[in-house]
């Protein structure tokens, strides 16, 4: 497979073998091999169906491989590391006749966090108001895909899968979500974004993976401008 | 191996023959029912059959949910198909005895009516493995088995209730049987078991041809794009 | 086993308070028992002796098809915007999330249950001959029999097209048991011919089994993705 | 006397009809795979 261009020195985090995954007559993922450094933000590239939320979606567990194998900070049963992936879906991910806290204090709940001021800080993170007490239903789009990263971040995981982070946000928005990512690299966080709007992340991301067919067909530091959509 | 096929096909057609003739000429005509007795030979063995083949199914279920085995799931498609087929033979059979017997098509006897669930779970079993959605369709399938199992020993006590407080007609199950009509049964048996055998052979040998197909048909779906552009 | 618990409460909390807000699963539920009620007390008008015998069979089915029609909501407010996966990602026990949904079931089933039976009373004239209280017993038994393996089922559906009708194909057969026990059970109490007690007993076994294969197996199938 | 006929008939007519779906559901199989061959030589 291809190398990455840095990553020979750190021993990977992630480590993807052969990952086949295979809906009946339809293989959404076709042999993925790949190992990923830590502390980098990698954004994934490439047309619809071409497998980038299936292997979004096998990375964080959700979705069990039908051939081949991953290993996360040394583990192949991902629901041992499953504290340390913060996973934020396409779909928002949150009940919407909740309101923001009640959303956030029940999936504390589901991560045994007792500390209280947790969730309202991390909806002070995503700048969101933790005192609004509407339900999601009544958010605007953009306020809700911020909403649905403050669930993915509340239990502060080292690793983070985000699908389409950016679609229907406003650019100002867009761009505190990136400066936000990018502190949180700086911070040791391996981040992964499948996005369609790469040019959002072309200063800050540090690879670009690029996938086609469901395999990765390249990987590269900079955006291939021509190419960028 | 598959010089063998032929082999069980042709001792099937003999044993088939000879078991009709010796259930329609050879058993002796039964005193009071008359020749409508002999629907017995094909009805008991068919029913003996179908359980034997539910049984394997369980197994292989449970073997399935333990190991993961594609072999063992394949095997439980194939019995729970040859057994609602064995099933359903006992199921129009039955009546088909009753009505001149009883002068009553169906009755709600405790063997008519497990029967009778039993082709029913089964057949949901099929219709599960036909509508999921999920690339887990055996796991499914296979939990679904295990209650099916689970469920069998208390329809049969529920009914066996149900019936000393309802007066039935009595079936003629008591005991006693001709040693010759045993004779005819069990020839009868090993004929309808050697036809189950034969059908679930061919019924492996598709299905392990039909997941080779979809092997590759998967691969190809996402090779077609590429080749397109 | 702590952690096992608190959460149950915690995503049973949830689940009672979304209930309240949108009330989908108790109108739907109760509207379509009332609809059952009134079609079938129209199509046969019973004395008072007919009734005892018929009864039973008709609360109960009745009762269930309301039902299934509750398991399906609980797991269509899971699939929007696809939270269950928020479930599925976290370390929290997949044990937790089904007895948390089979216990909310059981309370929109137990309570559609205490609004529809004086109904049934009023419109079929019941009186029963036997001990009354029975009832209690096997009403909570056996709404429990049907909600645990709804539950179970209607996870299992989740994964499937045309799911709603998936879930009565897949629950039927195997609770047939379980319905032929509270029919019965209904049945020799309101009559007072014979004792229930033995349908009581096939009822609570039917309810330890299943409960535990459930919970072996929940796991399992929550992630068979 | 008739209902013997009936439920033999009945016996072997469903173990055909079952016969005749697998082998129809193989020939099915086997076009597809000649389509298989057929685009990857």
């Amino acid at each position: 497979m291809n190398q990455s261009p840095s990553a020979a020195a750190v021993p990977p985090i992630i480590e993807i073998a052969n990952l086949v995954k295979q809906f009946g007559r339809f293989a959404a993922l076709r042999g993925v091999t790949a190992e990923f450094a830590p502390a980098r933000l990698y954004v994934i590239l490439g047309d619809n169906g071409a497998g980038k939320t299936t292997l979004l979606r096998s990375l964080a567990g959700l979705s069990r491989p039908t051939r081949g194998s991953i290993s996360i900070a040394g583990k192949t049963d991902l629901r041992e590391v499953c504290r340390q992936i913060g996973y934020m879906a396409h779909p928002t991910l949150l009940y919407d006749e909740l309101s923001a806290m009640e959303n956030l204090g029940y999936f504390a709940r589901l991560y045994e966090i007792n500390d209280s001021s947790r969730c309202a800080n991390v909806i002070t993170t995503v700048k969101l108001d933790p005192s609004l007490e509407r339900p999601v239903a009544q958010y605007s789009q953009g306020m809700r895909q911020r909403l649905s990263l403050a669930r993915a971040l509340l239990h502060e995981p080292q690793i983070l899968l985000l699908d389409e982070p950016f679609s229907n946000v406003d650019v100002r928005s867009a761009h505190d979500m990136v400066a936000l990512l990018a502190s949180m690299r700086s911070a040791g966080k391996t981040i992964f974004v499948v996005t369609h709007q790469a040019t959002l992340l072309a200063e800050t991301a540090d690879e670009f993976i690029w996938m086609e067919a469901g395999q990765i067909v390249d990987r590269t530091a900079h955006l291939k401008t021509a190419e960028a959509p | 191996m598959k010089r063998a096929f032929p082999i069980l096909a042709a001792l099937t057609g003999i044993l088939l023959s000879y078991a009709l003739y010796e259930a329609l000429v050879a058993a002796p005509t039964e005193q009071t029912m008359g020749n409508v007795q002999r629907i017995f030979y094909y009805h008991v063995p068919s029913a003996w059959t179908a359980f034997l083949l539910f049984f394997i199914n369980f197994i292989a279920s449970v073997f399935y949910l333990i190991r993961r085995s594609p072999t063992a799931d394949a095997i439980a498609v194939v019995t729970a198909e040859v057994g609602v087929v064995f099933c359903t033979v006992v199921l129009v059979t039955g009546p088909l005895w009753a009505r001149p017997v009883w002068g009553i098509w169906w009755t709600w006897d405790i063997r008519l009516t497990s029967t009778l669930v039993l082709w029913l779970i089964y057949v949901a079993y099929l219709m599960l493995r036909r509508f999921s959605t999920s690339g887990q369709t055996p796991v499914l399938a296979a939990a679904l088995a295990v209650f099916g199992a689970l469920d069998v020993p208390l329809v049969y006590f529920s009914i066996w209730i149900f019936r000393t407080q309802h007066p039935q007609p009595v079936i003629g199950g008591g005991g006693s049987i001709d040693p010759r009509m045993l004779h005819v049964l069990l020839i009868n048996w090993a004929a309808f078991l050697c036809l189950a055998a034969l059908l679930c052979w061919s019924r492996f040998r598709l299905e392990r041809l039909q997941r080779q197909v979809e092997d590759a048909q998967a691969l190809e779906s996402m090779l077609a794009p590429e080749r397109s552009r | 086993m702590n952690s096992l618990a608190g959460i149950t409460r915690a995503t049973l909390a949830k689940d009672l308070r979304l209930e309240w807000r949108s009330k989908d699963a108790i109108n739907s539920m109760l509207f379509f028992a009332l609809l059952v009620v009134v079609v079938f007390s129209f199509s046969f008008d019973p004395n008072a002796e007919e009734s005892r015998q018929i009864a039973g069979g008709l609360i109960w089915v009745a009762f269930l098809f309301a039902a299934v029609v509750a398991l399906n909501q609980t797991w269509a407010r899971e699939l929007r915007n696809q939270v269950l996966d928020a479930y599925r990602v976290s370390p929290a026990p997949a044990n937790s999330l089904f007895l948390a949904k089979a216990l909310g079931n059981f309370i929109f089933v137990t309570v559609l249950e205490a609004l529809m039976t004086p109904l049934f009373i009023i419109f079929y004239k019941l009186r029963a001959l036997g001990p009354a209280w029975q009832l209690i017993p096997v009403a909570l038994l056996g709404t429990w029999a049907l909600v645990v393996n709804g539950t179970f089922f209607a996870a299992i559906s989740l994964r499937t097209r045309s799911r709603e009708i998936m879930l009565p194909l897949l629950l039927f057969p195997i609770s047939l048991p379980a319905i032929l026990g509270l029919v019965n059970a209904t049945t020799f109490i309101l009559t007072g011919e014979y004792s229930a007690r033995f349908w009581i007993v096939l009822l609570a076994t039917y309810d330890v089994i299943f409960t535990i294969a459930c919970l072996l197996l929940f796991e399992t199938v929550l992630h068979a993705e | 006397m008739n209902f013997l006929y009936a439920a033999y008939t009945a016996t072997w007519l469903i173990h055909i009809t079952y016969a005749v779906t697998l082998v129809r559901r193989y020939q099915r199989l086997r076009k597809e795979i000649d389509e298989l061959k057929d685009r990857q030589p």
